[in-house]
Formats: structure tokens, C-alpha cells, sequence
């Protein structure tokens, strides 16, 4: 296992080193920061001026030079717009998309085992079919359709629920509830097929040869049995919310790592881009240590 | 994380629902875009100035757009041409920035000498551009500016300078001081920005006592938002949602219009230039794609600007003639059937799409062979700015904002051949341009208005679209009229309580 | 040792043999699933428009109305394609759907198979060489589904410059590692199965391996996989319209039509559903596709189809 | 008649299956008392699990459906029971055990959990439970019993299982154990101290035993009476000896006549020099020697029989000579070559005089490709065999060979039984017209009356074409029958070779004579000689 976690370390960050330098060349020949940052009036003295204060005037390679420098020192430099360290700036925005995935994730996690292992148990039956078509529908709407029709449902027309932002429990229930129908769907569908495989295996035929009732059959014997693949995909959903949930946090005004993103992308602050992806490729491959330990604890023969 | 301790607490702590921010006197305003910087020196910035021009910072004149007083003093009391070439500002006493120093003429000195520095990039800087300015304190409540060439306009340009005290360093600052009424109380990033009121202000007690700012970018949901009574002012919410009694529509000063690359055939044809414009059927768009209020554009500035000429008419729509021309011009052996390029911004207003969809489709109608493509804000700065992609004859679609009163602003980058964004370069142009910049009084008006009339008539610039309108929605609680600035500042000052 | 089976699946005596009768036979399990033919019968009718939709509407759905602007939905006053209303510029939205589902597939289907043909060629390169090579192939996935899409779209978009084509590249790309990773889980496995192996002794070459024993036995994994994608592409091509660096206008998909009716959700509510409806029936079809073919694909499931339609999925 | 323990009477079950309704059973009755061991024999699709799952309510219904009967236990009609009722029972009162152990225990719980369990489900505190186990786990003789507690299902040996298994069914003390195939997995050594075992248990508790097994020389090792089942109905009954000596319906004597060992063993005269020399092959994987160090030769026509244990090296041998791994060292030269040495081209070459055929032929045929395709893939291979306007003449020529028709060719693998399925395996080897066949369990798969068949196709086949084959299996029975020479394997090593004649009758080593006393022979006589000379051997 210690052993594994090595590899694993080494050849992520060798990943991540390849990783930055592609996104570090390839963002500058997405064009010049200045046009962007400055008025279109401006002149070409100020643009100039620009250009020199943030180093973008020297060939590629030199500016990659002292950004490696930099970030050996942990200095990941300063966001061109914000005039702010990039990593306080990248920091900031992940603590929240880290919740908004968590708590999605869990939500989903636990939903889709006990409606999926219950779909699992009456297959065919109408409970199956409708906790299917239902999770269909929502995992193929637009999410931000969903999204503006939830505004304008909970929000305008019932005034349940505050239209967006953050500040009290009530601002995380829509945002979560977009973000849960996806892969809820999905992965409540795994959880069907697994636990329909894992009903019929022999194991389970051994447990009501022993007199094990229903309820320990499905959730002791069976689930643990079949979480083992849910358990990846659970991995993989988790790491797009980690890469941030651009749509919603666009709309519900959520300050995460996904809007942050895509706003440094569309504007070109290139120390943004490159803290925000080491941030979360980070986080993600954290979360993919996490979910082989959990691959571990849940099967004793991925231990040895 | 300590939303994580806060959502724990709210499950008890939570009894309202709608949670109306609703203090004492506070306000909540949302905005389409949250500021990278709360810099004074970056106040022209649409999403800064906001926030900061005459809440936070304040300068030394200021433009009426309620009455028509013209420039008004601010932070001078008075101002006179000392000579031909220098300015004398006569300064307000006894006002005290909120950091608790007091305002003297060495702080305007600072904020001039701060906002032109290549230390940092001020954005305001760029209207100094090209003319020498010596700022000279005089004594502690006068400061004079010496200009080379002279510069009519100058206590207009002071209406964009904000003044910061002289201890401010020269770098981007978290913390603006200011001498305006409120002062930045707190900065959660990515959620929202407070600003709280001074009491020992110099001017009137605005009547709002905070205001909170928050960000959207949809403008569906900055409207529901005033709706639900989450947030009392939404300054521009999409014509679509604009369909309540809390609704207002201003002119927003910005204009659009194609800007023709006069230098690429068939675009060099004059006849081809009219044709385009002729095609073109602007009415149509005034109350379905566009809100009602918006106006046909004869020239790139809105009326109230100084010199706008009132004797050019729009050209009306009329298909035939456009047909003609075009027919014409062919005969004479111009490409006509030469592929053009349409190129517009997404998202740049409400609609834009399908008002460049809807152009591209009326000008196709009267035999043009038009390609749209719609870009983001990048890419539209490639083809919109020199030097200019010359392959096949290109249309920028944009929009230009000039509130301030003057088109100096606008004429040497749109028109001169020496402008960033000029489709021309014409002698005649560039000769207006230069002398209406020197000149004053009623000779500034009569040059800016002949060359408005020379850019529209004669020369068939550019095809002129309209004067845009923008809408607020202002929530039930707050009084609040938006006029053609709003679009740059959002005076809270202004805001009244009901 | 009768075997892991249980005692009652018999040998299949040998009846049925293929040939004419495969596509009968095909359509019978196709009718033992109802949900499944209908879900067909509907792909069928998007194909039918995609390939000749345009042909034939092309101009109507181009063709500004301003007259019919925002016309609502199930009037027929202005002739029969107003049936599902007018969109903001009054050009009716039922031609506009038709035309649009040519480029909304061109783009799915491109992006599908040119990330499944790369995937899991990639794929089946890492599963069968040898360690070094499958490893790099590996660490590149990672590398592709660390990179944030929208990154890569804006990077593709702009140094190219915003097409169809090129919006396909983006999408292929973002999907590859998924495939990419499944054909080498796969092959992982399958290059172990004792026909592999019987193959080998027999002296067939690599590629003869590859080729004709390991990818047909993956291929109905990677056929699932590639239906439920192609609903991901299309919802992954409407958020991009949405963040605007997608498709633009004037070139339609359902994607661009969503994002572009979505703000007149609340008062003209038609802009925005119905291709949203088109994008969701079509996904809901493909998804009971790919549990149709699942059941039909698999040699030991199929009996489930063809002892008629009691049961499925 | 009412005094059974337990009795099924006139018990139907079908199945909705590919080609309709099949009827698993039909209308089949028997009973078992207590202290009694019954024998349920038959082959593969006779039936002959239905009932026992039918007992145990494991039947999923659909697709299953019980047509007609009753089961009484203690008097009591067991499908009218409640499903509570029935699930008290369960483990209680009657348990089962499985074949294939690893695949009925639950991977993810520690085997003492898994036993314990079983008390618990009935009621038991969980102290007293663990006790039970943990005694049961000492009594079937798992070493280091509680340490083993906390052990996971993989980490036991194929035996172990079964016995854990064995314990877990017999926690408390049931009146019936129903064993599914117990022993049908397990190595010859094994098997037979597992039979032991289950013999053991039932004189202490007295339970009845029912014996589910397609193994006649089980029947005769361990039953007091059998049936035998095909195609769903009792087609015979009576004690193992009857059932031997004099058995009424063809079908028991199809079954007797099919059982192996009892031919004339060969006398193989080597004349030639060998075509295949192996000179010290070993194999290691990390500090693990799968192969040691193997030396032996092999004449043309000859055949060779390889048998051992699981993990004795047997099918190293022939996945190194076929390079299907690669050798740690050591030579094999054939014809004079080493083949180890050889270049992917060459090898690739010189694979049409070596093929193989594999244990499971369900797996070793492509499900993807028609018979044609898998026989006819030799001469795409190597295209200088056979021109390609003869191969399907030749194809059909080589289906009638194996005893299919020609016919055949344009179907599927899964539209062929098991039998039929290693027919095709063999007719694909035969299409490159190997010198050598290395058959690696090529028949353990198979029902004993198919077993014979294969075993007699290929028997023919090497008179006819003088193939030479090296047969690997873990049958002794079978190799008698078949081989020239044996050759023994343990942990390895070559322990002993020599004719045929020698190993069977006067084998030299110890686990030699092991091996052969283990196995079980289905003439209940000649079984209780065998047994006689086990236990014998274990006491020494």
C-alpha cells in the first residue's frame, strides 16, 4: 500500500509538472493580457508600460524560468487583475467549491445507495422504473436550465429559497440541488447494477442457506460488496466538482474555484490559471488517495 | 472554513427565510461583476467606478447628469484659465479623507502624479495621454496645472481624476481613502463588498447609511433578486426581464455601431458604405429586440454630448435604393459579392445575437454576401483594435460609452487616423479632430459639429446603429432614478429612502 | 464439474443460425423492449432531420420574422412549423429545431467517435505493449483530465478560430481518457482470456490479437460508454454556449438555442424548452439504447430479450 | 412413509430459459433420515441441484416456478411455509454447503464473522456465537484456529474454504447438510480428507447427509444410498453397491462404463530418438519457484501425462514450452532447437508443430467468431498450409474428424455443449497439423460420459495422425487410461516418471502412492481397498 502511494505521488507529480507547462505555453498564445486588461483607448505607451510592470515582455522561456524559480519558493505570483497573491486569491474561492463538493457528494452518495439499492431489490418494479426515468430526466436536462428554472420556481414565484449568493444554510440548497441531479443519476445507476450483480452472487445464496434475513443480506453482505465499484465512480464525480462547477457558481453567484476559473481564463491572468489547476489537481489526487484507502478498507484483498 | 461552523449555526440560528438585508438605511445593490480592485485611480472602470466614484472617492468637478448645470465644483470650488496654458483650481477647506487626514493640494498633486506613474497602470491615465501636465502647489488650497499643448477641457478631465491622500503608495491598494461620503467597511471576496457612511463627511448626510454590494453575472437573477427583495437596486438588468413597475430605463450612453475598415474592398466604395447603412432597417429593432427608448445614432456620441450635430438625419431604411447602389457599384467594377465579415461580441448587450443575426440577415436581403461570427471579448479585441485584420472586408460590431460630455474622448480613437480603433484615415477628419481638441467655447462646437456632420453624410464612416438604453430595477423600499451615468457611477448619495 | 453454472441453463442447442435472420432477430429484441423502440424510432426521426433537415429548411429557419418575435407555442395561424412558437428574431422554432439537430449530432457524433477511435486506440496500445509505453499513455490521461476543459476550448477556439470542427476537437480531446481508460482496464483483462492466449499459441501476430480477438469482446463496453457520451457532449456543448465560448450564432444547435432562450425563461418560456426537450429526449433515448444494448450485446443476457418482453434492464 | 425427515415427493420445477420453459425436474421423489448419507448423481442439466435448492428456498422465482410436489420436513410441507418460517430453518435446522468455496464466502468479512454469523442470524449472542465458531473452526482443523478468525476468505487454501465452509453450516448442528459438489474443485488429497471430514461430523452429530455430486467415485466413497438423475427425472436408486453391480437402466450404465481407469493401460515402445528434450526448466516468480528445475524428454507419437496438485507446475511446464511465459531458465530443445531462444518471428513459425488445447473450452473459444472462423484462423496465420480455396472442405473435413457435422461450421461457440465446445478446440489444433498436442486439463472440465468420448477422439486421433501429446491433469484415472509415461509433479519438481505401468502399480515415492490412494474409484469395493490403504499411508 505504502508502496503504491509512492508510485502514485511520483507519477502525479510528474503529471502536475507536465501539466503546468502546458498550460503555462499554451496559455500565452491565447493572446496579450494588455489588450484585455486595459481600455480598448488606451495607448500603446500604457499598454507597453503594462506589458513590462508583469514581465510579459521577455521571450517565454525566461518567463517560465523565474515562474519555476518562484514556485519552488511556494511563490505562485501575483494575479495580474487582482494586484494579489494568485494562490490567496485560487485558496480563497476552494475552500468553497471544496464544501459545495463535499456536501454534494455526500448527499449524492448516500441518496443514490439507498434508492439505488432499493431500485436494486425491486427490479422491473414501478419504484425501479420511476427512480430510473427520473434520475434520466435530470441527469440529461441542461444544468443551467435547471438552474434559472429553479430561480424562477423556489425563488420568484414561491420565494421559498434565496435566488442566489451565499450567507445562510438556505443560499446552499439550490446550488446543491443542481449540482446533485447528475450524478446522483449516474451514479445511482451504478449502484443498481452493482448491487443486481452482487444480489446474485453466490455469497448471498450462502447467506440464505445460513438464515441471514432481507435487510443484513442487502445492506450487510451485499452493498459493501457491491460499493466497490461505485466507489471509482464516486472518485471521478467527486474530482469534477473539485475542477468546480462552473455553471452553477456562475449563476448562483458562488464564489468557487470553477467561476474563478473561467473568469482568469476568459481575462488571461495566467498565475490564476496555473494556482487554480495545481490547487485542484492537487485536491483531486488527495481524493484519489482517499478513495483507494476506501477501495482498501472496504475489500481486504486490495490490502495485502 | 468557518462557513462550515456558520451552516451548523444557521440550522438553529435561522427563523426568516427572506433574508432582506434590510438594516436600518442599508442598501444592497447588485452588480453584474464583482471589481479585481476597490482602486480609486481605476474609477473609469465601469464595475469600479460604481463602487468608488463619489461614494469612496471623490474629485475635483463633476458632470451633471440630472440637471443641465454642466461641470459642477466638487472638491474645487472654483476654477480659472490663469493663462493660456495653466489652470488654476481653487480647493474645497475643512474636508478630511477617512483615514481622518485632511485634504490639501499636495494630495490632488499625489493622486495626478500617482495615476500617471509606470509603476502601476492606472486606467484614467490614458486621458492625459499625449499632452504634458505639470501640476504646481500653489498653497495648501489652490494647485495650479500648467499644460503643453493647452487644454480646454482640463477641469472636465479632473472630473475623472480621484484624489487619494499623498501618503497613498504608488501600487494597486485593497484600501481605498477617500474624502467621499462612505468608506470601505468590509471586502468578502467572490460575495460582496460594504460600504459604511462617514460622519464626518464634508457635504450633505447622504441618506443611506451602508450600502452592500453583490455580484451576478446572470441578469435574470440580478433581477429576481430585486424582485425577492434580496437586494434593493439591480443598476442593469436585461430589456427582457424589464417588464415590472420597479423597471426604469436610462439612456446608458453607450452607442453601437459596425465599424467599417474603410482601407478593404468593396468597404472603400462610398456607395457600398451607404448601401449598408440604407439596409440596414434600425426601426425595426427599437421595442422587439432592443427596448423601447432606444435611439436612432446619428453619430457615435449621444445627443447630450457637446457639438452633437442635430442636422444629420439617419439615413431610413430603403431596401431599393441600397439594391441600387450596390447594383452600381458593381458596374463599376466593384467586388460587392466579396464575402464581409460581420464580427460581434457575445453578451456585449442584452440581445446582441440577435441583433447582429438580424442584420446579418437584412443586409443579405439587399444582396450583401455577410458572414457572422460572434466572439468573445479576446478575439473581438483582435479584430477590433489595429493593426486590423485585412484579409476580406470585416464589420466590427461594438459599442462605444462616452458620458463625459465631450466627444474629445471619443473622436481621436474612433476617427483620427492615428486612432486604435479608426476605420478612416482621412485628412480632412484628421484636421477637425486636432483643431476642436485645442480649441474652446463656441469654435469647439462648431468644429465637433461639422465633423459629425462631415463622418455621417459625407464620408459615410461607419454604419451607426443606436443609443442604447439600459434597465434598473430599484426595489419598493428605495428611491432611486438611474440617468445616463449610471452606467459608470452609482452615487449613493443619490439613493433615497422610503 | 458440471460447471459454475447452475444446473438449469442447458447447452444452447444449436438452432438459429445467423445470417438473413439477424436482423429479424435484431428487431425482435428490439420489440421485446418497448422503451428501447420507442427510444430508437425517435433517434431515427433526429437522424432523418439531421441528414435531411436542412435541406429543406435551412432558409425558413434563417429567415428573420420580427412580426412572429417570440410568437407562442401551438398557434398554427402562421403555418405549421409556428407549431412549437417563434423564437426572439420570429423565425419558427420547430425548423430551427430540425435544422439545428444537424450540427447538435455533427458535433456529438463527431466528438464521440473521434474520442473513442483515439481512446481506445490509445487504450488498446497501453493494454497490450509494455509497461513503459502503457504508463506514459496513462500519465497523459491524467495529464488530459487534469486540463481544464473550458481552458482548452478557449486555448483551440482561439488559435484556431471558433468552428464547428474545431469545437468537435475540444470536446474529442476532453473525452479521450475516458475510453482511453476503459479499453485498457479492459484489455487489461481480456488479453488474459484463455481464446487470447489459444490465439497466441496458435502463432497469430500482435495486431491479429489486438484487432480481432481483444476488441470485439471490449467493443460493447465501449459502444455503451460512447451513447451515454454522446448525451454528455451534448450537454457539455450547451454549457459552453452558455459560458459563450461555444458555437455562436448564426450557426444553431439545441446547445446555443437553450443558452440563447434562456433569457426569456420567464416570459417566453417556448425559446428555451423545446430544444431543452430535444436535448433531454434524446439523451433519455440514447440511455435506454445503451441498456437495450447492454441486455442485447451480451451472449449470456440476450434470453431476456427474446423470451419476450416480461422483463428488462 | 411419513417417518422420513425429510422427503420430497413428486416435485416439478421449471425455468423460463433462451428456448422457453425448460423442466428443471420432474415430478422427482427421495428421502433422507437421520444419521443417513443420500447421494443426488448426475451430470450436468440432469437436475440434480434443483431440489436441494428447492429445500433451501434458493430458487429465484421468476425465473424459476415450482409446478407440483411437496417437501415435508418433520411433516411439515416446506413450500407452503412462510417465508419466515423457512428462513429459521435455514442454518438451523438444515444447512448447505457449495462447490467452489471461494466464490460462497463473502470476500469482505473475516471468515469468523462469516461462521459466527450463522448463530447470530438465529438468535445467538454474539459471545456465544464467536465460542461456536471458534470451536467449529478447531474441529474442522483450521491451524491456528483463532488467529484464522479474523482471517479473510483468500487468504485460505481451496480445502480450508470447504472446511470453513463445512463449519459454517454446521454451527448449529443441524439436522440436515446439503453438499453441493463439496469436493468437485478440490485436489485428489484433499478430497478425500474433506469426505472424511463430512463422514467424521455425521457419526458425531448424526445428521443426515445429502450428497450432491457427479462423481461416481464419491457415491461409492461416502453414500448409504443414491439416486441418479437425468434430464430432470430419477432414472435409478438404490445403495452404491446395487447401482455398481447391478445397475437396470442404460443410462447408470452408460455412466459406469464411461468412468476412466479401468482400460488396458499402454505399453509405449520408444524407438525413435526424442523430438523434445527438456533440460532443466524453471520458472520463479519474485522469491516463489513455480518450476524447479524440470528435466524429461519426449519420443515422437508418444503420449506423456503430467500429473500433480494445483500449484505442483504442471501447466508451467507448458506455458513455458509455448513461450506463452517466458522461462526463467533451463532449455527446450525440440527437434534439436532450443525454443526458448527463439526470435517472436520464429517462434511465431514454429508454433504450427506445438498447439494446445485448453482446460475450458468455453473460454478458449472466441464467443465472436463462428466455428469456421476459429478453425480456418490457422491458415490466415500461417497462409503457406493451405490454399484458401480448401479450407472449407477442409474445415467440415476436420468437424467430421472430432465427430461434428459438417454443418456446424456456421454456428457459434455458445450454441455448442461443453463436450461439443472441446471438440472444436481440438479440430482447431488439428487444422495446423501439429507433431505435438499439450492438452492442459483438456477433459477435467467435462461430464464423465463426455469425458470418455474426448478422451476416446483423442486417443484415435493419435494412432491415426501420430501426434505426440503431453496430457496434463489432475486425474489419475483418466491418465491411466490414456498415457504412455507419467510424469509426477509436487511443489515443482518432478518427484517420479516412468511408464504408465510403473507409476499405476509400483509407484516408487511416497506421494506417489498418496495420490493414487486418494483417489476414488467407483466400484464401492475396490473403494473401500483404497480407503483401507489411505488411512493406512496416513498413519504411517
Amino acid at each position: 500500500m505504502k508502496k503504491m502511494l509512492g508510485k502514485r505521488a511520483v507519477s502525479s507529480f510528474v503529471s502536475l509538472m507536465v501539466l503546468i507547462v502546458l498550460v503555462f505555453f499554451l496559455s500565452r498564445l491565447t493572446g496579450d493580457p494588455a489588450a484585455l486588461y486595459l481600455p480598448v483607448d488606451a495607448s500603446e505607451a500604457m499598454r507597453e508600460n503594462f506589458r513590462e510592470i508583469h514581465g510579459l515582455n521577455d521571450p517565454v522561456l525566461v518567463q517560465f524560468g523565474r515562474y519555476l524559480s518562484d514556485l519552488v519558493q511556494l511563490d505562485f505570483g501575483d494575479s495580474l487583475r487582482k494586484a494579489r497573491p494568485a494562490i490567496d486569491v485560487v485558496l480563497e474561492s476552494f475552500v468553497w467549491t471544496l464544501q459545495l463538493a463535499l456536501i454534494t457528494m455526500a448527499l449524492v452518495t448516500v441518496a443514490a445507495i439507498i434508492v439505488g439499492s432499493i431500485a436494486a431489490f425491486n427490479v422491473g418494479r414501478p419504484f425501479d422504473r420511476f427512480a430510473s426515468v427520473l434520475s434520466l430526466i435530470g441527469a440529461s436536462a441542461p444544468d443551467f436550465w435547471i438552474a434559472i428554472v429553479g430561480i424562477v420556481l423556489f425563488s420568484v414565484n414561491f420565494g421559498w429559497l434565496p435566488t442566489s449568493g451565499t450567507g445562510t444554510v438556505w443560499h446552499w440548497i439550490l446550488p446543491i440541488c443542481v449540482l446533485f441531479i447528475r450524478p446522483f443519476g449516474l451514479i445511482l445507476q451504478i449502484v443498481r447494477g452493482s448491487m443486481i450483480n452482487a444480489l446474485g452472487s453466490p455469497y448471498v445464496k450462502t447467506a440464505r442457506a445460513k438464515g441471514v434475513k432481507n435487510r443484513p443480506v442487502i445492506f450487510v453482505h451485499t452493498l459493501r460488496n457491491a460499493m466497490l465499484p461505485v466507489i471509482t465512480v464516486i472518485g471521478d464525480q467527486a474530482a469534477a466538482l473539485l475542477n468546480g462547477a462552473v455553471v452553477v457558481e456562475t449563476i448562483f453567484g458562488f464564489p468557487g474555484v470553477g467561476k474563478l476559473m473561467i473568469d482568469s481564463i476568459l481575462q488571461r491572468d495566467f498565475n490564476v490559471i496555473l494556482a487554480a489547476i495545481m490547487v485542484t489537481a492537487i485536491a483531486i489526487f488527495i481524493m484519489n488517495i482517499l478513495i483507494d484507502i476506501a477501495y482498501a478498507l472496504l475489500d481486504p484483498r486490495i490490502r495485502a | 472554513m468557518k462557513q462550515t461552523t456558520l451552516l451548523a449555526g444557521v440550522l438553529l440560528a435561522t427563523s426568516a427565510l427572506s433574508p432582506a438585508f434590510a438594516q436600518d438605511s442599508g442598501v444592497t445593490i447588485v452588480l453584474g461583476e464583482e471589481p479585481d480592485l476597490v482602486e480609486p485611480c481605476m474609477a473609469t472602470r465601469s464595475n469600479i467606478g460604481r463602487i468608488v466614484l463619489g461614494n469612496i472617492s471623490e474629485t475635483l468637478t463633476e458632470l451633471d447628469v440630472r440637471g443641465d448645470e454642466g461641470l459642477k465644483p466638487r472638491l474645487a470650488e472654483s476654477w480659472e484659465l490663469v493663462d493660456d496654458t495653466t489652470w488654476r483650481f481653487h480647493l474645497r477647506e475643512g474636508v478630511t479623507f477617512s483615514d481622518g487626514t485632511a485634504f490639501d493640494a499636495a494630495d490632488v498633486k499625489h493622486s495626478f502624479e500617482r495615476a500617471g506613474s509606470d509603476q502601476i497602470t492606472c486606467e484614467i491615465s490614458r486621458y492625459y495621454e499625449g499632452i504634458s501636465i505639470t501640476p504646481s502647489v500653489v498653497d495648501d488650497l489652490t494647485i495650479d496645472f500648467k499644460t503643453d499643448p493647452a487644454q480646454p477641457i482640463l477641469p472636465l478631465l479632473m472630473s475623472l481624476l480621484t484624489i487619494v491622500p499623498s501618503e497613498t503608495p504608488i501600487e494597486f491598494t485593497r484600501e481605498p481613502v477617500g474624502t467621499g461620503p462612505y468608506v470601505l467597511s468590509s471586502w468578502e471576496p467572490g460575495q460582496s463588498i460594504t460600504l459604511e457612511r462617514r460622519d464626518d463627511y464634508w457635504g450633505a448626510q447622504p441618506a443611506v447609511a451602508s450600502a452592500t454590494y453583490a455580484f451576478r453575472s446572470d441578469p435574470s437573477v440580478r433581477a429576481a433578486m430585486v424582485q425577492t427583495g434580496e437586494a434593493d437596486i439591480a443598476p442593469s438588468i436585461s430589456a427582457i426581464d424589464a417588464t415590472t413597475d420597479m423597471d426604469r430605463s436610462y439612456p446608458n450612453s453607450e452607442t453601437t455601431y459596425l465599424r467599417i475598415d474603410h482601407s478593404v474592398a468593396p468597404l472603400d466604395d462610398k456607395r457600398v458604405r451607404e448601401a449598408l447603412n440604407l439596409g440596414i432597417d434600425r426601426e425595426a429593432f427599437v421595442g422587439t429586440i432592443l427596448a423601447d427608448g432606444t435611439q436612432i445614432a446619428t453619430a457615435i456620441n449621444v445627443p447630450t454630448t457637446l457639438g452633437w450635430n442635430p442636422d444629420t438625419e439617419a439615413r431610413a431604411y430603403d431596401p431599393d435604393r441600397a439594391k441600387a447602389l450596390l447594383e452600381e457599384a458593381k458596374a463599376d467594377g466593384v467586388p460587392v459579392d466579396t464575402e464581409i465579415l460581420l464580427v460581434g461580441r457575445t453578451a456585449n448587450f442584452p440581445g446582441a445575437t440577435e441583433t447582429y443575426e438580424a442584420i446579418q440577415s437584412m443586409l443579405s436581403e439587399v444582396g450583401f454576401n455577410v458572414r457572422l461570427q460572434m466572439v468573445e471579448v479576446a478575439e473581438h479585441e483582435q479584430y477590433y483594435s489595429k493593426p486590423y485584420v485585412q484579409d476580406q472586408p470585416i464589420l466590427v460590431g461594438a459599442q462605444h460609452d462616452n458620458s463625459r460630455g465631450d466627444p474629445v474622448f471619443s473622436m481621436y480613437f474612433k476617427y483620427h487616423s492615428d486612432g486604435r480603433q479608426a476605420g478612416i484615415a482621412d485628412a480632412k477628419a484628421d484636421d477637425l479632430i486636432e483643431r476642436a481638441t485645442a480649441a474652446t467655447g463656441d469654435e469647439r462646437v462648431a468644429l465637433w459639429s461639422e465633423l459629425f456632420g462631415y463622418l455621417h453624410d459625407d464620408l459615410v464612416a461607419d454604419v451607426l446603429l443606436f443609443h442604447m438604453v439600459g434597465h434598473a430595477r430599484v426595489g419598493e423600499n428605495v428611491d432611486f432614478t438611474p440617468t445616463i451615468a449610471t452606467n459608470s457611477q452609482l452615487q449613493l448619495s443619490e439613493i433615497g429612502l422610503k | 464439474m458440471s460447471g459454475t453454472t447452475t444446473d438449469t441453463t442447458v447447452a444452447t442447442p444449436g438452432t438459429a443460425p445467423k445470417g438473413a435472420s439477424g436482423l429479424r432477430r435484431l428487431f425482435r429484441m428490439l420489440w421485446a423492449d418497448k422503451l428501447a423502440f420507442v427510444a430508437i424510432l425517435f433517434l431515427l426521426v433526429v437522424l432523418l432531420s439531421a441528414v435531411v433537415g436542412p435541406m429543406f429548411l435551412e432558409d425558413m429557419a434563417a429567415k428573420t420574422n420580427l412580426r412572429a418575435r417570440n410568437a407562442p407555442p401551438f398557434e398554427l395561424t402562421r403555418g405549421f412549423f409556428y407549431i412549437l412558437g417563434g423564437d426572439a428574431l420570429g423565425r419558427p422554432l420547430l425548423a430551427r429545431i430540425i435544422v439545428a439537430s444537424q450540427n447538435t449530432m455533427v458535433i456529438a457524433a463527431g466528438a464521440v467517435l473521434g474520442s473513442l477511435v483515439v481512446g481506445s486506440t490509445l487504450g488498446l496500445i497501453a493494454g497490450y505493449a509494455g509497461r513503459w509505453t502503457g504508463e506514459v499513455i496513462m500519465r497523459l490521461a491524467d495529464v488530459i483530465m487534469s486540463f481544464p476543459s473550458l481552458l482548452l476550448a478557449v486555448i483551440v477556439l482561439y488559435m484556431l478560430e471558433p468552428s464547428i470542427g474545431n469545437l468537435v476537437l475540444v470536446l474529442a480531446i476532453t473525452r479521450i481518457p475516458i475510453y482511453l481508460r476503459t479499453t485498457r482496464a479492459e484489455v487489461l483483462e481480456v488479453r488474459e482470456r484463455m481464446f487470447v492466449q489459444a490465439a497466441k499459441v496458435m502463432g497469430a501476430s500482435n495486431r491479429r490479437i489486438v484487432f480481432k480477438h481483444i476488441l470485439p469482446v471490449i467493443l460493447p463496453t465501449l459502444l455503451t460508454i460512447a451513447t451515454l457520451d454522446f448525451a454528455f457532449v451534448m450537454l457539455a456543448e450547451s454549457a459552453l454556449s452558455f459560458l459563450g465560448i461555444g458555437i455562436q450564432a448564426p450557426e444553431i444547435t439545441w446547445g446555443l438555442m437553450v443558452s440563447q432562450g434562456r433569457q426569456y425563461l420567464t416570459n417566453a418560456w417556448w425559446l428555451a424548452f423545446w430544444p431543452g426537450l430535444a436535448i433531454i429526449l434524446t439523451t433519455m433515448s440514447l440511455n435506454l439504447l445503451s441498456s437495450w444494448m447492454r441486455v442485447a450485446l451480451n451472449p449470456t443476457q440476450r434470453w431476456r430479450l427474446e423470451i419476450g418482453g416480461k422483463k428488462n434492464g | 412413509m411419513a417417518d422420513h425427515l425429510l422427503e420430497v415427493r413428486d416435485l416439478s420445477v421449471r425455468f423460463h430459459t433462451v428456448n422457453g420453459m425448460v423442466n428443471a425436474v420432474n415430478g422427482i421423489s427421495w428421502h433422507l433420515d437421520r444419521g443417513e448419507t443420500l447421494a443426488i448423481l448426475g451430470e450436468s442439466g440432469s437436475g440434480k441441484s434443483v431440489s436441494a435448492s428447492a429445500i433451501m428456498n434458493l430458487i429465484d422465482m421468476p425465473p424459476g416456478e415450482i409446478t407440483s410436489g411437496e417437501i415435508l420436513f418433520d411433516g411439515q410441507d416446506l413450500l407452503k411455509a412462510s417465508e419466515e418460517d423457512r428462513r429459521r430453518l435455514n442454518g438451523k435446522r438444515i444447512s448447505m454447503i457449495f462447490q467452489d468455496p471461494l466464490g460462497h464466502l463473502n470476500p469482505v468479512y473475516p471468515v469468523g464473522w462469516q461462521i459466527a454469523e450463522t448463530a447470530m442470524a438465529h438468535g445467538r449472542s454474539k459471545t456465544e456465537a464467536y465460542e461456536r465458531a471458534l470451536q467449529l473452526m478447531e474441529r474442522v482443523g483450521i491451524p491456528d484456529a483463532k488467529a484464522s478468525m479474523g482471517k479473510y476468505p483468500h487468504e485460505f487454501s481451496g480445502g480450508q474454504r470447504q472446511r470453513l465452509m463445512i463449519a459454517m453450516a454446521l454451527v448449529l448442528k443441524p439436522d440436515i447438510l446439503i453438499a453441493d459438489e463439496p469436493t468437485t474443485a478440490l485436489d485428489v488429497t484433499v478430497q478425500a480428507e474433506v469426505l472424511s471430514l463430512l463422514e467424521e461430523l455425521q457419526e458425531e452429530t448424526g445428521m443426515g447427509l445429502l450428497l450432491i455430486t457427479h462423481d461416481l467415485g464419491v457415491v461409492a466413497e461416502a453414500a448409504d444410498r443414491a439416486v441418479v438423475m437425468e434430464g430432470g427425472r430419477i432414472v435409478e436408486s438404490g445403495t452404491p453397491r446395487d447401482l455398481y453391480h447391478n445397475a437396470q437402466h442404460p443410462y447408470t450404465r452408460k455412466l459406469l462404463a464411461a468412468a476412466p481407469g479401468k482400460g488396458e493401460m499402454r505399453e509405449g515402445a520408444q524407438t525413435s530418438a526424442p523430438i523434445l528434450e527438456v533440460r532443466d526448466l524453471k520458472k520463479s516468480y519474485g522469491v516463489f519457484d513455480a518450476l524447479k528445475g524440470a528435466n524429461f524428454d519426449l519420443h515422437a507419437g508418444e503420449t506423456l501425462a503430467v500429473v500433480g496438485e494445483s500449484g505442483s507446475g504442471k501447466s508451467t511446464i507448458a506455458r513455458l514450452m509455448l513461450r506463452l511465459e517466458e522461462a526463467s531458465g533451463g532449455t527446450v530443445a525440440w527437434k534439436g532447437e532450443d525454443i526458448l531462444t527463439k526470435s517472436p518471428k520464429e517462434m511465431g513459425k514454429l508454433r504450427r508443430q506445438l498447439q494446445m488445447v485448453f482446460q475450458d473450452p468455453t473460454q478458449s473459444l472466441n464467443p465472436h467468431m463462428s466455428v469456421y472462423d476459429i478453425i480456418s484462423e490457422a491458415w490466415v496465420i500461417h497462409p503457406d498450409i493451405l490454399p484458401k480455396a480448401k479450407w472449407r472442405a477442409r474445415v467440415e473435413e476436420l468437424l467430421e474428424q472430432v465427430g461434428l457435422q459438417p454443418e456446424h461450421a456456421l454456428r457459434y461457440p455458445h450454441q455448442f455443449s461443453g463436450g461439443q465446445r472441446q471438440r472444436i478446440a481440438i479440430a482447431r489444433a488439428l487444422a495446423l497439423e501439429p507433431d505435438l498436442i499439450i492438452c492442459d486439463e483438456a477433459v477435467s472440465a467435462l461430464d464423465v460420459s463426455i469425458q470418455a468420448q474426448v478422451i476416446a477422439l483423442l486417443g484415435e486421433l493419435r494412432d491415426r495422425l501420430g501426434i505426440a501429446f503431453i496430457f496434463i491433469a489432475h486425474d489419475l484415472p483418466v491418465v491411466r487410461d490414456f498415457a504412455d509415461r507419467v510424469l509426477v509433479m509436487k511443489r515443482g519438481e518432478i518427484v517420479e516418471q516412468g511408464p504408465v505401468r510403473q507409476i499405476f502399480e509400483a509407484p516408487k515415492q511416497g506421494y506417489t502412492q498418496r495420490l493414487l490412494a486418494a483417489g476414488l474409484d467407483s466400484d464401492p469395493d475396490v473403494q473401500a481397498e483404497r480407503r483401507h490403504a489411505r488411512l493406512a499411508l496416513a498413519d504411517a
